[in-house]
């Protein structure tokens, strides 16, 4: 009834220091404060696009259009602004709604028609990307008129003042000391086990302490960025969504085996259907964040974002036939990707031997993978 | 009793057509409150096709006629309706999700929520009563995939009960159970029938449909023939109505006189490293020419492992030898087996038999195509064909032709289609792993046919099935295996039922260390 | 060196078998772009097509999405549907001499326009001189430095897979070195830009400054969309100003951000007149006229007579000058940002 | 026995002659034998990359890094040839053996290691582009030496002689006219039922008649093209392979279902290996004639083959999960795009529009198929 860390989380993890302790002796810069901050902010949107991958590939589909689409969305919303004049809320509001509605028809195909995925996405890729290149004229359209920052350019470059910063890691160490507590008071009455208190302690401790050495490490520099929150909070909603809702679990249970979903009156269409609509919104909000983070939207903006958000899915242990992985091995896919770019980067590595060297990763990820579960009963 | 003879659901001039096969052709038959009413046979009678319209799989509209519930037409357009309107389906095919726990899969398309927020503590709590409330010795936290079979299928019955129907459609679901199991099953029935509960119940395991129907309603290549009272009639009057002819003998075994050993196994011991342990414990038999050697046991024994093993695709040799034709037979593929004249006729024909998308010709050669080569490399079209031809007529596959799709077949002419790729492969001993499960009495006796015939013509079978009139009847030695030990061995006619339960339960608690 | 229209073919004969719906004499152009992508060729395109109309031709336009292959495909469409005089915009300058050869097969004379096309009979090549570009950029950040000649500068070239990039970092190099030899000038990172990524040129950027922290004098940016990115990542370390970024193409964004004062310059480079000029020369060799060209380039196989348009680095002070005398761009559109009491007088 | 032509078939073979007669109403030069010409030639590498592409496909694998590793293969060929001065024979051959030991290798991982195809490929995909371009500098290297046409350089720019095609023409009809013969001899000989000889005449005229009308249109031009020759062989090769070897039975059956597939003595892991071998020389012969088409190799040779290469298979009713496809839907669906691309081009649709047209086809053609597919028995 717990549950077990298993082997392979545990080599990720491993993984990942190493990599982390490789790149803080060949560049001492690489655990300063403003690199780790300058990660952060890299990997927010890397890992909301991935987690929004991870609710397709769950049930078993692909979408390869979601770069294409995040570059598409930045360009309606920057042109909205620049060109028509509009507000950046109601910019944001419009462009996120195109790409609900985009992407539930995406997904209708895909339920309704029977058409793979793989095919209707790639399609999509195509057609994105020419609307895309048609909205902004190929130009390059900022994110805001001069000086005057707005809802979209704050997005990656707004930090939270360093006192609000503390405020947030506390009520945040408060809500897990609820959490727990809660958690063992409902096991309590239901008659389950529940765990002895200095084990709930050592897990309250553990949480507290990561949350403010994060918190003081931003503030060393500039704060906590504004898009390390919005990636807190999706990573949470989708981690909520896939683990505690019914919507969530028919992921899974489509990805497993459709047939036995269908039987169990599990409304196979519609769960696919929703599961595009939110990837929508999150290819949305990733557009909006990488129209920010660059500062302006052009023609290059999203390409090849498909492939670093399947790949970090597939890193963080979730299969590409379905029915496996989770949120935090994606979390921890992403921030493999982010780390080796960012290390690559303050190398100066040529984008050649970048190149080999994401490939090589990629494989060997999933090679360790592989050969983990394998060891594994199946 | 409690059959009141009030009418629940009622199904009348159903008819229902796939491209090129009627299904069901005008069936009709009721319900009574609180009976439990059986639905017989032959494969491709259309049993489960009834079963899928009343669950509303086939939606309304997709077939002709119509289906009453106290006295109101349904109407289904999915799963869901048919679950409002209080119908629980348990189907022939497992539908479970095999990476999920028992407690998900028994809550799945029904998790309580609170503000949209699934309640895991009521799933576990729930499931664990369920579980307690049918006897079953299970984690509710355990994966469904690390089940055996039979737990899987008492999973998905518990399932199926969790939510409260009052009518119980089963499509044999005792097809993969063992004694024990089916026993239990049996008496959850019992049960439910004393709370009220209609269970429709399939199955082609006549003891059982008479050891708990009131009724039985008989089809036949799609039309409902009669619906007899069980306590008025017998399994002879059933299987007349079934085939449409009398069967004399049910298990017609023609012994003949062994010829010299073909298989000779010594000392085998068999590690299973996927998970962990040790399967086969020093296993030694031999097996002649013209003779069928039947391996029994419990579910779980290690029969299937045993055989696959031999075959060359399962488990690590720890020690042991295998000899096929007085030559040593070291087979790490099931490609080299073949190739040395070893054929196995696996338990799943839908797993490991068919490939269902392709033709009836592209199944039957598969395993033998390396005997129609010409210039050495290119399959010479015609031989091909011309021997297939051979085996789907005399194995009497029931089909438009050699290019029909294996997937629209009926389980007894899939297995026929399997068998016929086994035989064309020209084997000199031949592993039948539960050759005739979930195929009718019909398809049964031309599977024993065959055997004999196999027998007849100087070639060794090795028969492997769970239901012990079968065991008995068709092998001329048993050997009866018990947690991955021999547990005893028996000569034909030489043993008792409950002798051989005695062997099989030899090596409980004490196997697998 | 005189071109004279007929050199190596004959194409008013070829004018008879002009597409369908011209009319006959009526010259065809085809036009062969490396891509659409950026702004700034869709610019030269409208130019070129207004212009070529203007004169009563007709054009065919093809863009090869910055792809080899494709534009040797193009090129094989245009000579298909029989053009009289093609002006290609070559991705690889390299690459396209194939496209060339197979043009003057057909006999259709071709202009290079933009970027040279090497080893082939090319019959004349139009350009504003990427090398200079290059040098033009590396002056300027040179002699604006704090301490002119003396500093601490980030590089951050263009695509690596771009020939040009290529030609603006040795133009650079060209001025740099002998700073850089003798110490004055330290190139504290460099590294190269992705398919001319502007967010690629944010992490470049980011990267120097973590490890340079504000020690940065000035960044070498090939283009206004690297400059883009940098500006961005200068902005958010409280840099933006303090750090001379140069730029190329006279992007309205970064025109902008040059009054704004985030970025120190651009090339201008006048579109209008060289694409005006193209479209001329073209019809003027569809019609066998002949063809006056001061300069001569090698290009590996001959001397191709050029046209070399002058380009002008602009910043803050000749913007008005340049950029909008021409109507570049529009000075609203340019001072968009800045109080109307500080903008300079309108033209 | 006799294999009926499906609604499907039909269906796609008319779309294509749609598309012909749209593009040669609105473009008079579409029908020109020049521009046949152009398009064959541009049909046959796309074609032979599409065939690669279905030996991996039909056993439920996928490859992502053709396009990269064409253009690698490309460059290295011209790199030995140009900078090492090599023979252009000799160089292709080694850069053939690297190829297929290459691809032989991704073979082996995903046979015997079980990493999925998608991510070894994708993995490739980046490492081969990064090789790439170390291996040609990031330069452009011709494939021959000034004007000394070479093996290498004839690929796609070599006619035949006029003379020539009309001899081969013929031998070609001689052997359809054994072909049929012989054919149905053997049925007899089997006792099996026999064309009638009005059938059998039929089917000799058309195809005579087909071949004789190819021949005269390319001989209007400049003559058959060497390529169109090599597409043919490369065609014909892999028709038999796929039907009529077990090695070709076996592609079906463990792309249909692989557990049978052990079960019935398939050695799977062989054929994998096999079929990717197979696919590594394709890719080398695709990396040659993609250079020889450009002339040279540099940087963006091969850019997105990959995904044209699976769209034909698909658009041509190749099954993405294995076991369904033939060699003649995929030469329909090839001939579909290419008439595509060239039918855009002459009418100089731009470069977005061309994007969004392609996604668009791809998912209508793959809408009919699902569509068409459904109306038959499942
Ligand atoms: N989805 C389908 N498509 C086409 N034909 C089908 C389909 N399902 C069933 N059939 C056909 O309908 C007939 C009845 O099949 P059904 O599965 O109902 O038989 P059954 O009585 O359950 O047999 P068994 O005892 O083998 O399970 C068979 O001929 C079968 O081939
Ligand atoms: N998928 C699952 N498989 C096994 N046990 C589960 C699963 N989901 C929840 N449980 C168990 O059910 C009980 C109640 O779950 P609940 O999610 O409320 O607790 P939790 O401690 O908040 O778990 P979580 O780690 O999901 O936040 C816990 O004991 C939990 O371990
Ligand atoms: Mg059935
Ligand atoms: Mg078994």
């Amino acid at each position: 009834m717990t549950k077990k860390i298993s082997l392979r989380d545990f080599s990720m993890v491993a993984g990942l220091l190493l990599i982390w302790i490789f790149f803080s002796m060949v560049e001492p810069n690489f655990l300063s404060s403003r690199n780790l901050t300058m990660m952060a902010i890299r990997l927010s949107f890397t890992a909301i696009l991935a987690f929004g991958m991870l609710l397709v590939l769950l049930p078993g589909q692909i979408d390869l259009s979601v770069g294409s689409g995040a570059g598409m969305i930045g360009g309606i919303t920057c042109v909205l602004i620049i060109n028509q004049g509009w507000g950046a809320g109601s910019s944001m509001l419009v462009a996120l709604l195109i790409a609900i509605g985009l992407w539930a028809l995406m997904g209708a195909l895909i339920a309704f028609q029977r058409i793979p995925a793989f095919i209707i996405t790639l399609g999509g890729m195509l057609v994105y990307r020419g609307l895309f290149w048609r909205v902004i004229e190929s130009k390059t359209i900022p994110v805001q008129h001069g000086d005057q920052a707005n809802l979209l350019s704050m997005l990656t470059t707004e930090y939270l003042s360093k006192g609000l910063g503390y405020v947030l890691a506390g009520i945040l160490s408060i809500l897990v000391l609820l959490a727990i507590i809660k958690g063992n008071r409902q096991r309590a009455k239901h008659g389950f086990e529940v765990d002895p208190w200095h084990i709930s302690f050592l897990k309250f401790f553990i949480a507290t302490q990561v949350i403010f050495l994060f918190a003081i490490n931003m503030n060393q520099y500039q704060g906590i960025p504004l898009a390390i929150i919005i990636l807190c909070i999706v990573g949470f909603l989708i981690y909520v969504i896939t683990t505690h809702t019914p919507f969530g679990r028919y992921l899974y249970a489509i990805g497993g085996n459709v047939e036995a979903a269908v039987l169990s009156g599990v409304p196979v269409n519609r769960v696919i259907i929703g599961a595009f609509a939110l990837l929508g919104a999150i290819v949305a909000l990733t557009g909006f964040m990488a129209a920010s983070y660059q500062g302006s939207s052009s023609t290059t903006v999203g390409n090849l974002m498909e492939l670093d958000a399947i790949a970090a899915c597939v890193i963080g242990g979730t299969s590409l036939v379905g029915g496996r992985g989770n949120v935090l091995g994606v979390l921890v896919g992403s921030l493999i990707m982010v780390t080796l770019l960012n290390g690559m980067e303050l190398m100066s590595i040529n984008e050649m031997d970048q190149m080999v060297a994401r490939g090589l990763v990629l494989i060997m990820a999933v090679w360790l993978d592989v050969f983990l579960s394998r060891k594994k009963a199946r | 009793m409690s059959s009141s003879h009030k009418i629940i659901l009622q199904v009348d001039r159903l008819t229902k057509t796939f491209p090129g096969v009627r299904a069901l052709n005008q069936v009709s038959f009721d319900l009574r409150e609180g009976e439990v009413h059986s639905l017989c046979g032959e494969n491709g009678a259309g049993k489960s096709t009834l079963i899928k319209c009343l669950s509303g799989i086939w939606t309304h509209g997709s077939y002709d006629g119509t289906i009453k519930i106290d006295g109101k037409e349904a109407v289904f357009n999915g799963v869901s309706d048919s679950e409002h309107a209080g119908i629980a389906v348990i189907y022939q095919e497992l539908a479970l999700v095999k990476e999920m726990t028992i407690a998900e899969n028994i809550f799945l398309g029904n998790e309580p929520t609170v503000a949209g927020i699934i309640d895991w503590n009521i799933v576990f709590s729930e499931t664990r009563k369920l579980l307690d409330r049918y006897g079953l010795k299970l984690d509710p936290a355990s994966v469904v995939g690390d089940l055996g079979v039979g737990q899987q299928q008492l999973v998905e019955i518990v399932k199926a009960l969790s939510k409260n129907r009052k009518i119980l459609l089963l499509d044999e679901p005792t097809a993969a159970l063992t004694e024990t199991e089916v026993e239990i099953l049996l008496n959850i029935i019992w049960d439910l029938r004393k709370k009220g509960i209609t269970c429709v119940y399939i199955s082609h395991k006549l003891d059982e449909v008479f050891a708990i129907s009131d009724r039985i309603t008989i089809l036949r290549d799609g039309e409902s023939v009669t619906t007899l009272e069980a306590s008025a009639s017998n399994k002879h009057e059933v299987i007349k109505h079934m085939v449409g002819r009398e069967i004399t003998q049910l298990f017609p075994r023609r012994p003949t006189t062994p010829g010299k050993p073909l298989l000779e196994v010594t000392n085998l011991n068999v590690y299973d490293d996927q998970n962990d342990k040790k399967i086969l414990h020093d296993i030694s038999f031999e097996v002649k020419a013209g003779e069928v050697l039947g391996f029994g046991g419990l579910m779980g024994a290690g029969r299937t492992e045993l055989i696959m093993h031999i075959f060359g695709a399962y488990g690590r040799r720890m020690n042991g030898n295998v000899m096929l034709n007085g030559k040593s037979l070291d087979a790490t593929t099931p490609a080299k087996s073949i190739a040395s004249g070893l054929m196995l006729v696996s338990e799943d024909r839908k797993r490991y038999g068919l490939i269902l998308d392709q033709s009836i010709g592209f199944n039957q050669s598969l395993a033998s195509l390396g005997s129609f080569l010409t210039l050495g490399m290119f399959i010479d079209g015609n031989r091909e064909v011309k021997k297939n031809w051979e085996f789907f007529k005399s194995l009497r596959v029931k089909a438009p032709g050699l290019d029909s799709v294996v997937g629209g077949l009926s389980g007894g002419n899939q297995q026929k289609v399997v068998i016929a790729k086994a035989l064309m492969t020209g084997p000199s001993v031949i592993f039948l792993d539960e050759p005739t499960r979930g195929i009718d009495v019909g398809a049964k006796q031309e599977v024993y046919e065959l055997m004999n015939l196999l027998t007849d013509s100087g070639k060794a079978v090795v028969l492997v099935s769970s239901e012990m009139p079968e065991l008995m009847g068709m092998s001329d030695r048993m050997i009866i295996l018990s947690e991955g030990h021999i547990g005893g061995e028996f000569k034909r006619g030489e043993a008792e039922q409950h002798n051989m339960l005695e062997a099989a339960m030899k090596f409980h608690g004490k196997g697998n260390a | 060196s005189l071109y004279r229209g007929g050199l190596t073919g004959a194409p008013s004969d070829k004018k008879a078998g002009a597409k369908d719906g011209a009319e006959k004499g009526k010259p065809h152009i085809g036009l062969s772009m490396d891509t659409l992508k950026e702004a700034r060729w869709m610019r030269d395109r409208d130019i070129f097509v207004a212009k070529v109309k203007e004169l009563g031709g007709e054009v065919e336009v093809l863009s090869a999405g910055s792809d080899d292959m494709t534009q040797i495909r193009n090129v094989t469409s245009l000579i298909t549907n029989k053009v009289d005089v093609m002006v290609i915009v070559p991705h690889d300058g390299a690459a396209m001499g194939k496209g060339v050869d197979e043009a003057h097969k057909a006999g259709i004379p071709v202009i290079a326009y933009d970027r040279m096309i090497t080893n082939c009979d090319l019959d004349l090549y139009m350009s504003f001189d990427n090398v200079k570009v290059g040098e033009a950029q590396a002056k300027y950040l040179v002699d604006h430095l704090a301490t002119p000649g003396k500093g601490r500068i980030v590089r951050i070239y263009g695509a690596p897979t771009d020939n040009n990039a290529k030609l603006f970092k040795e133009g650079q190099d060209n001025v740099l070195k002998p700073y850089i030899d003798k110490g004055d000038i330290k190139v504290v990172h460099e590294n190269w830009a992705t398919d001319w990524k502007p967010d690629k040129a944010k992490d470049i950027m980011n990267a120097a400054i973590t490890n340079n922290g504000k020690e940065i004098d000035g960044v070498l940016a090939s283009n206004d969309g690297t400059a883009g990115g940098a500006i961005q990542a200068l902005k958010e370390s409280g840099m933006a100003g303090k750090v001379l970024v140069t730029g190329q193409d006279a992007e309205l964004s970064a025109c902008q951000r040059i009054v704004e004062g985030s970025q120190a310059m651009t090339i201008y480079k006048p579109l209008e007149r060289m694409a005006s000029r193209a479209a001329e020369t073209a019809m003027a060799m569809a019609q066998g006229k002949p063809i006056l060209a001061k300069s001569s380039v090698p290009n590996g196989k001959k001397d191709v007579p050029s046209v070399l348009i002058e380009t002008t680095s602009v910043d803050k002070n000749n913007m008005v000058d340049t950029v909008i005398q021409d109507k570049f761009h529009v000075f609203e559109e340019v001072y968009r940002n800045i109080p109307e009491g500080e903008r300079p007088r309108k033209p």
